[in-house]
């Protein structure tokens, strides 16, 4: 009975802190978004080799780091969730998925839109956009065998299972494709991310990363919530909220 | 303000990426209140139909 | 007082969302026999399939000879032996190669395996395909398993289907047999089975169901 | 413990016998796609050549995934699967022995055909040891990988298309690998680095992998 009460309890208390959270970082988001965007478009000097066309790093980059990150997360969660049985661990690897698979598709997208001017083509198979791609599959199989399973817990056990798969995989997939990749193509024209970027160009570039990282947490926090809110719904602190009209 | 815009030729590509990000960012914000809405109409509605139950059990 | 093989405290079953039953406890002795009653989906297969750790438990323990699972897992699997609805045989082998295959599965020797087929009355059929064998013949490979595998516990559901009045009566021998020998059982069936000399305890699902049915007991 | 990962080899080794069908299958298949490509490309001999290494490994590793959702399929269906989950062995040990069993089965004729196929998609007679080295330790790994997706996705009614949803990404490394071994050979260089990332990529999916299957196999029945 007691381990019961405690895993409602950890649920309700992360609802209340992610609610009091919540509104303090969507208001640095937005200001670290739109300053961000400013000293990106509009202060960062022109790079003398790629023109303004390197300004899409300021989304590229970030959405690409996102969509590592949110894999990592989902990793971790759903080992946690797998040795302690942590429902809450689960709910967040649920809600993570979807937006993680989003910004990996913005990566691939926006990587695609500066290669057309930088390489002359629409896709080309670097090494980067090519381990990216192989990530967004990895993110529609975790959400499609999830979504498979009628059993919800057999289905966020087995995909748990998945994620940890593909966690394991994921370095031994980018060694592989980039090693591919130097073996057919030695000589590749320009460098995504320029290894000695200016000071001016970078300081944008990490308020976007963390812009997108703190956009990820508060609609993480906030899908979370709503499924915490479906899962435990006759439970009484859920029914006394709801009476109170203050879910 | 026309040579912002114009991104040194390059605006297409330029644009095209922050305006993509932005509609796929639109998206997941709008598909999270999309998602509390229905957590929220779901709770309540499972709330009425328990206190109708409880009623019915105290007038029997 | 006979040696206390089997606890359960406190057994709280979920399927989805639904409570199937909370706060079940109850304990199995060795030579007891255990019948669950219930209504169809007050959760007799569940609670066959939580108790041979197929399903995880909601909430409660369950204790083998006075160690508790996880950590006595293996101690238990190796003295249990569950037959579910279907009959985990294959077809395209002999019931002589079935049971051998199950004997080096739970390590116990292979050498009884005719008389446990001659017993069940397959003599004539141990080295023909199960394919070519009726429902009720295969159910009877099925149950043989029991005797091959030398399990302390048997979980038994829906041990007769299939079964005619004589596989009803050699099922009944075997199982008061089993009991008399010292091992227990838990089973559940629609049909009547009478046990010579062996008393066969009721445990009543239906009356232990939580009848909130949003599920939870708090 | 290794006497019950014989019996399991052996039940399953026996019944393959008895079923000609799970093996000739994907093996047809294999045939059959490797022949679809010159039909596609064109005969141009040169053409051929160089794409082969690719064919043959995107054929076998489309052969894999394809025998590998019938791993668990039948013992599922009838209960056998259960019997396995419950028995007091360490279920990472049986699981093992059936995949080993299914890649003798379906993986080990591939490699005997191979050469057949090397020969028509006019690969050198050279590359054929290197091929056939590939073959071994990739398809043994491909095994093991996709007997994770087949566990994940026995209980499921659609499993097919999920399967290679899940699996096919994960193949990659030893799609990379397997078809550069041969590359290599055919370009004059040594193949010891690619056979030996082979190798180890082998061996960590036999270290993992039957965890991994092991543990899907118990939460299926939740």
């Amino acid at each position: 009975m007691f381990q019961w009460f405690h895993r409602l309890a950890s649920l309700k208390n992360f609802y209340r802190l992610a609610e009091i959270i919540t509104p303090w970082l969507a208001v640095l988001c937005a200001i670290l978004l739109a300053v961000g965007l400013y000293r990106g478009l509009v202060v960062a000097p022109t790079d003398y080799e790629q023109g303004e066309s390197y300004r899409i790093i300021y989304v590229h980059v970030p959405s690409a780091w996102m969509s590592m990150f949110v894999y990592m997360v989902i990793a971790f969660c759903s080992a946690i969730y797998l040795v302690w049985n942590m429902k809450l661990a689960d709910i967040v690897a649920q809600a993570s998925a979807p937006m993680g698979a989003a910004f990996t598709f913005l990566a691939l997208a926006t990587g695609s839109l500066w290669g057309k001017p930088m390489w002359g083509t629409w896709w080309e198979w670097d090494a980067r956009l090519t381990s990216e791609l192989i990530l967004l599959f990895l993110y529609i199989g975790y959400m499609a065998l999830r979504g498979a399973f009628e059993n919800s817990a057999a289905g966020a056990k087995a995909a748990a299972i998945l994620a940890l798969v593909g966690v394991v995989n994921i370095p031994i997939i980018h060694y592989s494709v980039e090693w591919w990749n130097t073996l057919h193509q030695p000589a590749s024209i320009t460098k995504f991310d320029t290894p000695s970027i200016h000071i001016s160009m970078l300081i944008p570039l990490l308020m976007m990363a963390l812009g997108f990282k703190l956009f990820y947490l508060v609609n993480m926090f906030s899908r979370t919530r709503s499924m915490i809110l479906e899962r435990e719904a006759s439970t009484s602190w859920v029914r006394n909220r709801a009476q109170e009209n203050n879910l | 303000m026309k040579e912002f815009l114009a991104m040194g030729g390059y605006a297409f590509y330029v644009w095209t990426s922050f305006g993509l990000t932005f509609v796929v960012m639109t998206a997941i914000v709008l598909s999270s209140i999309y998602q509390r809405r229905q957590a929220i109409n779901s709770v309540k509605r499972q709330a009425a139909v328990a206190r109708q139950r409880a009623d019915q059990k105290n007038s029997l | 007082m006979s040696e206390t093989l089997l606890e359960i405290d406190d057994l709280s079953l979920f399927r989805g969302q639904r409570c199937l039953f909370a706060g079940l406890s109850f304990s199995l002795s060795a030579g007891q026999v255990l019948q669950l009653v219930g209504d169809n989906g007050s959760g007799k297969t569940s609670l066959l399939r939580a108790l041979c750790t197929l399903l995880p438990l909601e909430t409660g323990t369950l204790t083998w000879r006075s160690e508790p699972l996880p950590q006595g897992r293996d101690n238990y699997l190796a003295e249990l032996c569950y037959a579910g609805h279907a009959d985990a045989i294959k077809l395209d082998l002999t019931p002589r190669e079935n049971l051998a295959f199950y004997a080096s599965l739970s390590n116990v020797p292979a050498h009884h395996i005719d008389t446990v087929i001659d017993k069940v009355g397959l003599a004539a059929q141990r080295d023909l395909p199960c394919r070519l064998l009726s429902a009720g013949q295969r159910r009877r490979v099925s149950l043989s398993r029991l005797l091959v595998s030398k399990a302390v516990l048997w979980l038994l559901d829906e041990l007769l289907t299939a079964l005619d009045a004589k596989g009803r009566a050699l099922v009944a021998g075997l199982i008061a047999e089993h009991a008399a020998a010292g091992g227990a059982a838990i089973f559940t069936t629609h049909q009547p089975l009478s046990l010579d000399g062996v008393r066969v305890d009721p445990l009543d699902l239906n009356a232990i169901q939580v009848q909130d049915d949003s599920g939870v007991h708090s | 413990m290794l006497e019950a990962f014989n019996a399991v080899l052996n039940r399953d080794l026996r019944l393959a016998m008895r079923r000609r069908g799970d093996w000739v299958n994907p093996l047809v298949f294999f045939v059959i796609v490797i022949s679809l490509f010159p039909l596609g490309v064109g005969p141009d001999t040169e053409l051929l050549r160089q794409i082969a290494p690719g064919i043959i490994w995107v054929a076998s590793l489309l052969a894999t995934l394809l025998a590998s959702e019938t791993l668990f399929r039948a013992d599922f269906d009838d209960g056998s699967l259960e019997q396995l989950v419950l028995s007091s062995q360490p279920l990472s040990v049986l699981v093992l022995a059936k995949v080993l069993a299914h890649w003798l089965i379906t993986g080990l004729p591939l490699l005997f055909l191979s050469p057949l196929v090397a020969v028509v998609l006019q690969l050198q007679g050279r590359s054929i040891p290197a091929l056939m080295a590939s073959l071994l330790l990739g398809t043994l790994t491909l095994s093991l990988v996709a007997a994770i997706g087949a566990a994940l996705t026995v209980g499921l009614r659609k499993g097919g298309v999920l399967l290679a949803l899940l699996v096919l990404p994960l193949f990659i490394p030893v799609l990379i690998f397997g078809s550069s071994s041969v590359l290599a050979v055919e370009g004059g260089f040594p193949v010891q680095a690619h056979l030996s990332m082979l190798g180890a990529l082998f061996l960590l999916s036999l270290a993992l992998a039957p965890l991994a299957i092991a543990a899907s196999l118990r939460i299926i029945y939740e």
